[in-house]
């Protein structure tokens, strides 16, 4: 199980998208497979720095594994405790001056991938998310 | 990421090539709010050399655009690679901008 | 010879594709006029298409020049073929116009 | 000697000039070459119909040869005579609105060529136009 651990700091969200990429093309996801991860793990790994380690640092560990049916990422830190599952819906349709940017990372994550796990214990957060390959759905 | 600006008679240019994330959409926003802040406020954002884009570069556009429309002027989008259209589509901005498949028209725009 | 206009906030784009000679020139001198006539004295004449000019399509050219100028306008050419442009610099044409080698500038133009 | 004789109309002009770069591939000129045989044929013809017959019709007779140095054309006309070499230069120079567009079609024509011959004789006029092959210049 292929696993980076990374300094909670943006510089290191190419690091990340580019670990998570590798385990996609092996899992056989095409462009918009990979794009997908990519995106739904720098969403996790952004939110992880600014809320749950509020920008002050911190490790985040990322692990990902060929799963029966696509690929499981999972994204470990030790910063406050959110489970995505419980973040409310972006406003989605209000007009310009009316729009909020906020809740747009856990929308697109969601979005991007099947099912998304979160547990938080005494070792830390744990979120694991989730990608079938398409032909499998 | 590389930013870059051009100014025509009506409008200007930022032209933006690689990946927007939450480290490098501080580039962007600095070139959007430095034209918005010298009265340019009419902008065409030149996606093409565009590789991705997260939540933090929409962010980015959202405030572009709001400061835009506030100052009479408007942010319209020019060749945005497909899968970054696609996210586009899945946060609801989609009509919050207009978006054009070649740079003459966007330019034509203003 | 075809020929299509775009018209844009604060130009018209005329482009004409193919040949134009004694008998085609007609055709391109009647798309200027038609614009020169409604006002619309900013344009651009994207030559991008275009495989041959003679001294036919340069007499247009000027007379267009002459009087978009004298309407505060102004043509602009784009993307001038090599061989078009060879001949334009034979006939003292170049200083009468700004030369852009694509689209998007020119729009810009103006 | 290949031979063409058309009206002398202006949608003419594309036949005449077809034909002359068929004899400017044969000479062995490139690209820029065969463009500068059309357009001085093209300038030739097209005021033998405007200012020759004055619009008024008859027939223009064009034969090309192949010239030891290159490719030699001539036009017959029976219309008003005319010998370019007498035709005075044009104004290259003046600004946008004292700018002349005359005498554009006879200088192209003395550009692109090497030599222009004229006879005019009870037959008609005869214009020969002479472009060499550049290696050969
Ligand atoms: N790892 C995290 N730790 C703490 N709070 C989080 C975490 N991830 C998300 N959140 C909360 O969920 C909200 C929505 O996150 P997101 O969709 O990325 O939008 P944004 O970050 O733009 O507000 C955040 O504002 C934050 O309150
Ligand atoms: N074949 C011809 N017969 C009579 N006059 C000619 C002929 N060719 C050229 N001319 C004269 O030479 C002038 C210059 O010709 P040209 O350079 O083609 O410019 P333009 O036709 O635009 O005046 C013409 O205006 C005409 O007076």
């Amino acid at each position: 199980m292929p696993s980076l651990t990374v300094e909670a700091r943006p510089q290191n969200l190419k690091k990340l998208r580019a670990f998570v990429e590798e385990g996609a093309r092996q899992a056989g996801f095409d462009r918009r497979g990979v794009y997908a991860v990519a995106l739904a793990v720098d969403e996790a790994a952004a939110n992880i720095m600014e809320h749950g380690y509020r920008g002050a640092g911190g490790l985040i560990t990322c692990s990902w594994e060929l799963h029966p049916r696509g690929l499981a990422i999972t994204l470990h830190d030790t910063g406050q405790a959110c489970d995505p599952n419980n973040v409310p819906p972006p406003d989605l349709d209000s007009g310009l001056f009316e729009r909020k940017a906020g809740g747009l990372g856990v929308h697109l994550m969601r979005q991007m991938m099947d099912e998304i796990r979160y547990r938080s214990t005494a070792e830390g957060n744990f979120l694991t998310l989730i990608k079938h390959r398409p032909q499998e759905h | 990421m590389e930013i870059t600006t051009k100014t025509y008679k009506h409008c200007t240019v930022i032209k933006a090539s690689g990946r927007v994330d939450s480290e490098t959409s501080v580039a962007l926003r600095n070139a959007f709010e430095h034209l918005l802040d010298h009265d340019q406020a009419n902008i065409v954002f030149d996606m093409s050399a565009l590789e991705y884009m997260s939540s933090a570069g929409f962010r980015v556009l959202l405030s572009a655009q709001k400061t835009a429309k506030e100052k009479g002027g408007e942010v319209v989008l020019a060749m945005t690679p497909d899968l970054i259209a696609e996210s586009l589509e899945l946060t609801g901005f989609k009509p919050l901008f207009t978006l054009y498949d070649n740079l003459t028209d966007a330019v034509g725009h203003f």
